[in-house]
């Protein structure tokens, strides 16, 4: 019965983008959540990753390239802090722009440097090309996918829960009476904060690049599906994040099958769903970005 | 008026209890506010004064428990029906449109302003009933001359005039303050006083207030307010008698101290 | 790169002089550089260039740019047309419509050009062609292969150089049901280019009488297809015609190789652009395509155009002429001679020259025509695939001809066109 | 005479509309042309109305590309399909831009800052990707093309033939005035009297009985008639209605326009944006082929370093030193009066 093998199959990989949805999202929200920055320039960044990988790989291989593309990111993502910075307190508009503005110079930069034509990326030999598992068959390197997602998203749950930062990060930019109760420098807080959710898109990007291939557009699509992602999880919520990227993952891997032309429209009606049922998000609390 | 109106309470609480999470901030709370009387609202800080007052301003909704005005229940209206219904607020923490002047302040917050609201093309500046009314305000609140400053170069202490000035402005037929002399002295406390003497003439006010000299000597009927409990009510010569009252001021006092 | 090598001689210096003045601040430059362009646009015969170099086919665009250079310096290098030398200004389109008419408008109304051409998308050739009507300014369409530009969309003022889908479809669509197989699943890009290919492709079926298992629409800016590549696996069609372009097309090969779906079935890319091949590399462009031309070409010219060629891109991004910088070489050639043999600039005189004029040196074993009813210019067409990359002498040596379509077979015949064209009373007379 | 100019066309206006005016002969002679002056004024009508939205309600929307881009679309296809004629395309660009930004509205209007500027931005990509699935509508990627700059005037009268560009700028003009006059009158109206209260303070606002949400709806709205008259004439200009101008790019455009002018700080800040950011791109453009790097640093730097916009550099100047009076000091926050304490 082949119908109910691809639906398998269909959901299976609905689930793994979802998972690389979240991660960009997660990445994005942390920001969002910690200085109230919607960071425009993320799917800049996340191609930026893809690029430093690109130049990475055939020096140190594509393994060290997964580790040290994304620092060179979140390595930018700490010098674009510094302007954001300036940003901080005022109109929400001004970040927001900021990183708009970073979003368009880093672009360019990516064509400067590397040229507008498109590039591809080859995973590493082990997860290249297909298995079959009884009925299932499915892409190597998407189970790699999932795994290295399930990972990163582990290791930001246990930062969120088991560091001082985590609290801060929770508690939000307002918060700054507990963050000097904890003793902590908020500056260099914020921009660790920036540094780790750059650092998030980035690693994103190197993990997409094999499956989506490389040009200086590729951010703009990435960013757009992390936006929603967190309005429907909920700003603030970290399982919020991940259940919305499953959701927008889903909706989206299955859309494809049932009504294809409308595919990318079926998250954001997703979205005005959510919004219509649960103003805040599905695992939002009412957050001081409302009031 | 009739014989009956005096006597029905303006503003009624009933069994009004509000928790954030576990933490339960007011329970049972019983409170009437009688008509063109000052009745002050007190309790040592985190007493839950300023929960009660949003939920009588309709900020916060309550968990249980009812608010009537004038016997309508009300509990669950929006701010701005509230303020619509004559219930006008000022705020402990000066909220006033920082970049407007005097005038517009107090111009805006007009009932006559907010009928034509939705009014598109006539200069705002062209609705007399609107600038009579401020001009009566500005002068009550002793700020006549100074319209034309922008409210965020104002002293401090006509700031908390202006507060008081933009509630008035609402035509309200209940004023609920809430620490109206926060942080005041001088000639602007004389000023207010004065001022709320006059009003309680034709107004019901209701006023949460910390300065014990303000409230003794201005308001009718004295609340206090005790960990979320209503501990005592009465004149102000009975609750200075009070030995309950005293006793919990005293342990805020040391509190307030050490804090 | 490719930017310092893309601009003309005289490009670079206008650049240069433009930031120096820039440099003395912003009012200085800006004025100086307006004025400048004024100054500079009456005498020299000025070609506006509206070529991408932003979006989805900025690099694409900029091939066909130094085609177009390329001719106009071989022009400027015998002495110019009619005495006059030949200046070219380019405008970035950005691969956008909105943007190409503003900047299309520019250079018209401000820069004073003479003739105007490049286009890659239609979404940039139609509503071009449209404002060049409007003005009565000769625009040549150099590579978009859409139809509708020689259909209902057709200008006369506007010709279109690149084949288009029409023609692809009809080349491949015998030898692929022949050789391949006749149950065929259809991808298309969902936008208008796509669809319009699409429906030619369904035409070619019912005559080749091959079997739809199946159509998915590829949504603008997907980014992942293995929902569609599990789709097919489950079809299982022995042919799989993918209309599809820009970076949906390699970000698909990427995922199709990665499923190994490439094995599953036949691939068919009808349209097929060069430069997208360069970017898969020759593992993973796999399938058959058509093309109208490639610099491995054993045909007379080719070779000494090719060296040309070389010599003066040797830093772009691809150093050697495909399709696209051919097209857009042909295309600037056969307008300048065009303007040779009228004699003048004037529009209406020029687009005289051009109708029904034969190109015999066009680099190919057929001679190609600029049809007088739909100003399309018909050529042959190239049936390929990938080359192994055991065979290929260099890197750019990917493209392996298979058989050739002669003109006749592969421009639609005058009866299925739609186009009805404007008189030249309906159309403004330019320039002279 | 004075309260006329005041309640009317205030002499920053008049001189404003003097400019451009007489601009059609100043600019061959600085060596522009004509349709950027045109699109100069398109644009000022759509960012003027953007204001009421962003510096006069301080609502951060970020999607407002997609409804000037609708206004366009509606234009073209009623005037293709449905009504043909110039006036009436252009009244259903507006309502039909008016509507849909409506319906957006009763999404966002309870919303406000970050929030805000997020759901605006996820419903406006939705409209610019709704443009190219309805392509048998829109035209998708090549655009809805084929409008037609109809002849405009008093039938039997005269008839003003807009074909010609110069004829259509001072067609454009002549709605430019009206329309800068109507915005005008707004912000001075009690609506926007009560706008600008709510983003000074939204709370009070509702304390005064204001039902904000009701307001920022309207506003929202408002806003959106607005953009998509200008994106109507848009269309026209270019002969036809593209997706570009509904891209997330061409929304955060407009939102900078407001700023780089001083949209917060003065009423004709958007105006100054629109020209100074136009002509900008225009010479950017031909500098370099990299002129989206200039451009972003460009943003980046007026966010850091002019904030408050060209306009608002002149606002920083006149202030008056706030007075002082005796007795008053603000309370340190959490202070407790001690009962009956000396004062």
């Amino acid at each position: 019965m082949p119908l109910v093998t691809e639906l398998i199959t269909q959901l299976l990989n609905g689930l793994v983008l979802g998972l690389l949805y979240a991660v960009i999202a997660l990445g994005f929200m942390l920001i969002l959540g910690t200085m109230e920055v919607i960071n425009f320039a993320h799917g800049a960044l996340f191609a930026l990753g893809g690029y430093f990988a690109l130049a990475l790989q055939p020096h140190v291989g594509w393994w060290a390239a997964l580790a040290l593309a994304p620092v060179g990111v979140g390595l930018v993502g700490l010098l674009m802090e510094f302007g954001v910075r300036r940003t901080y307190g005022r109109d929400p508009l001004f970040g927001l722009l900021f990183t708009f503005g970073a979003a368009l110079a880093l672009e360019e930069l990516i064509r400067i440097v590397w040229g507008s034509r498109g590039y591809t990326i080859s995973a590493p030999a082990f997860v290249a090309g297909p298995f079959q598992a009884g009925f299932l068959f499915y892409s190597k390197y998407r189970v790699l996918v999932a795994v290295l997602a399930l990972l990163l998203l582990g290791a930001v749950w246990w930062f969120l829960e088991r560091t001082p930062y985590g609290a801060i990060v929770k508690a939000g930019a307002h918060d700054s009476e507990m963050v000097r109760a904890l003793g902590i420098d908020l500056a260099r807080v914020r921009n660790l904060v920036f540094a780790l959710g750059t650092f998030m898109a980035g690693i994103a990007g190197v993990i997409a690049a094999p499956m989506w291939s490389l040009k200086p557009t590729i951010g703009a699509e990435a960013v757009m599906p992390a936006f929603i992602v967190v309005v429907i999880g909920g700003i603030g919520s970290f399982w919020g994040a991940i259940l919305g990227g499953l959701m927008v993952g889903l909706a989206s891997g299955l859309s494809n099958l049932v009504v294809p032309r409308g595919s990318i429209l079926v998250m954001y009606l997703l979205l005005a769903v959510v919004l219509l049922w649960r103003p805040r998000g599905l695992m939002g609390q009412k957050s001081m970005l409302e009031l | 008026m009739s014989a009956s109106e005096a006597t029905a309470p303006v503003l009624e609480v009933r069994g009004l209890r509000k928790a954030f999470g576990g933490h339960v901030v007011l329970d049972n709370v019983n409170l009437q506010f009688q008509a063109r009387r000052v009745s002050a609202l007190i309790g040592p800080n985190g007493a839950g004064k300023t929960t009660c007052f949003n939920l009588l301003t309709g900020v916060l909704a309550p968990d249980r428990g009812e608010i009537r005005y004038r016997g309508q229940d009300i509990t669950h209206l929006s701010p701005d029906r509230r303020a619509r219904l004559g219930m006008c607020r000022s705020f402990q923490i000066l909220n006033l449109f920082n970049d407007y002047t005097v005038l517009q302040n107090v111009r805006v917050a007009v009932p006559a302003m907010r009928q034509r609201g939705f009014n598109l093309w006539t200069p705002a500046g062209a609705v007399r009933e609107a600038e009579d009314k401020a001009a009566a305000v500005i002068r009550l609140i002793d700020l006549a001359g100074r319209e034309n400053v922008e409210a965020k170069y104002l002293s401090y202490g006509q700031r908390r005039l202006l507060e008081i000035g933009v509630a008035l402005a609402g035509e309200p037929d209940l004023l609920l303050m809430d620490e109206p002399t926060s942080g005041l002295g001088g000639r602007p406390l004389e000023t207010l006083r004065e001022l709320v003497q006059r009003l309680s003439e034709t107004l019901t006010i209701v006023v949460i207030e910390h300065d014990m000299s303000f409230v003794l000597s201005l308001s009718h009927h004295i609340s206090v307010l005790h960990q979320g409990v209503v501990i005592a009510g009465g004149p102000p010569a009975a609750i200075r008698e009070n030995a309950e009252v005293r006793e919990c001021y005293l342990g805020t006092l040391k509190y307030t101290r050490r804090a | 790169m490719r930017n310092r090598s893309a601009h003309g001689t005289k490009g670079l210096t206008r650049r240069q002089v433009l930031k120096g003045a820039a440099g003395f601040g912003a009012g200085v430059g800006f004025i100086g550089n307006w004025r400048w362009a004024r100054a500079q646009a009456k005498k020299p015969i000025l070609i506006g260039l509206t070529c991408d170099a932003t979006g989805t086919f900025a690099d694409s665009g900029q091939a066909e740019r130094r085609g177009m250079i390329l001719a106009i310096e071989e022009f400027n290098a015998k002495g110019g047309v009619l005495g006059r030398p030949i200046e070219h200004k380019w405008e970035d389109t950005e691969t956008d419509a909105s943007v190409a008419v503003r900047k299309a408008q520019r250079l018209i109304e401000r820069d004073k050009i003479d003739f105007m051409m490049g286009a890659l998308s239609s979404g940039v050739a139609a509503p071009l062609s449209e404002l060049a009507q409007r003005y009565g300014i000769i625009y040549f369409n150099s590579n978009s292969s859409s139809d509708t530009v020689t259909n209902e969309k057709c200008q006369r003022v506007n010709f279109a150089w690149d084949a288009n889908n029409w023609m692809f479809a009809n080349a491949l669509g015998p030898l692929v049901a022949k050789d391949l197989g006749k149950k065929w699943f259809l991808l298309t890009h969902d936008y208008v280019w796509g669809k319009n290919a699409t429906a030619v492709t369904r035409d070619v079926m019912k005559k080749v009488g091959a079997e739809e298992m199946g159509e998915l629409f590829i949504p603008q800016g997907a980014r992942d297809f293995s929902a569609q590549l599990l789709r097919i696996r489950s079809v299982k069609p022995q042919v799989v015609i993918a209309n599809m372009a820009g970076i949906e097309q390699t970000a698909l090969r990427e995922q199709a190789a990665e499923f190994g779906a490439e094995k599953d079935a036949a691939w068919v890319f009808p349209q097929q652009d060069f430069p997208d091949m360069v970017t898969l590399g020759p593992k993973k462009s796999f399938g058959y395509f058509c093309t109208t031309w490639h610099y491995t070409l054993d045909e007379p010219g080719v070779k000494e155009f090719t060296d040309r060629f070389r010599k003066r891109w040797a830093n772009a991004p691809i150093p050697v002429p495909d399709n696209v910088s051919c097209n857009g070489y042909l295309a600037a050639r056969e307008l300048l001679r065009a303007v040779e043999r009228a004699g003048t600039t004037k529009s209406h005189d020029v687009i005289k020259a051009l109708e029904g004029h034969v190109i015999k040196d066009n680099f190919r074993k057929y001679p190609s025509v600029i049809r007088e009813w739909d100003h399309l210019v018909g050529q042959m067409l190239y049936l390929a695939r990938t080359k192994k990359e055991s065979e290929m002498k260099d890197k750019y040596d990917m493209i392996d001809m298979m058989s050739a379509v002669p003109p006749e077979a592969a421009s639609p015949p005058r009866g299925v066109s739609t186009c009805k064209m404007q008189s030249y009373a309906e159309t403004p007379v330019y320039g002279g | 005479m004075r309260s006329f100019l005041a309640e009317w066309t205030p002499l920053p206006m008049l001189g404003m509309f003097a400019l451009f005016l007489v601009l059609p002969a100043v600019l061959p002679w600085i060596g522009g042309y004509t349709y950027l002056g045109t699109e100069v004024m398109i644009w000022a009508i759509f960012a003027l109305g953007y204001n009421l939205l962003l510096g006069h309600t301080g609502l951060p929307g970020f999607g407002h590309g997609a409804f000037f881009g609708l206004g366009g679309y509606f234009l073209g296809m009623s005037q293709k399909w449905v009504t043909g004629g110039l006036w009436l395309p252009l009244l259903i660009g507006t309502l039909g831009a008016a509507i849909c930004g409506a319906a957006v509205a009763l999404f966002v209007a309870r919303k406000r800052g970050i929030y805000f500027a997020l759901l605006t931005i996820a419903f406006g990509t939705m409209f610019w990707f709704a443009v190219f699935i309805l392509d048998t509508w829109t035209g998708g990627e090549d655009g809805l093309t084929g409008i037609k700059r109809l002849a405009v005037g008093i039938p039997g009268l005269f008839q003003v033939p807009l074909q010609d560009n110069l004829a259509f700028y001072y067609f454009v003009y002549a709605l430019f005035v009206v329309l800068t006059v109507v915005i005008y009158r707004i912000v001075r109206s009690p609506f926007g009297q009560v706008i600008q209260a709510i983003k000074q303070s939204e709370s009070r606002a509702s304390a005064l009985g204001y039902d904000t949400a009701r307001y920022k709806w309207a506003v929202f709205t408002l806003s959106c008639a607005f953009a998509g008259f200008a994106g109507g004439l848009y269309s026209l200009a270019r002969f036809g209605a593209f997706p570009e101008p509904m891209s997330l790019h061409q929304s955060g455009n407009v939102v900078l326009m407001c700023l780089v002018g001083g949209g917060f700080a003065s009423f004709y800040g958007p105006v100054l944006g629109v020209a100074v950011f136009l002509v900008l791109r225009d010479l950017f453009s031909t500098l370099t082929d990299h002129w989206m790097l200039l451009y972003g640093l460009l943003f980046m730097a007026i966010i850091l370093f002019l904030p408050e916009g060209i306009l608002g550099l002149t606002q920083r100047k006149r202030r008056p030193a706030p007075s002082r009076d005796t007795g008053a000091t603000p309370p340190p926050r959490g202070e407790i009066a001690a009962p009956g304490g000396p004062r």
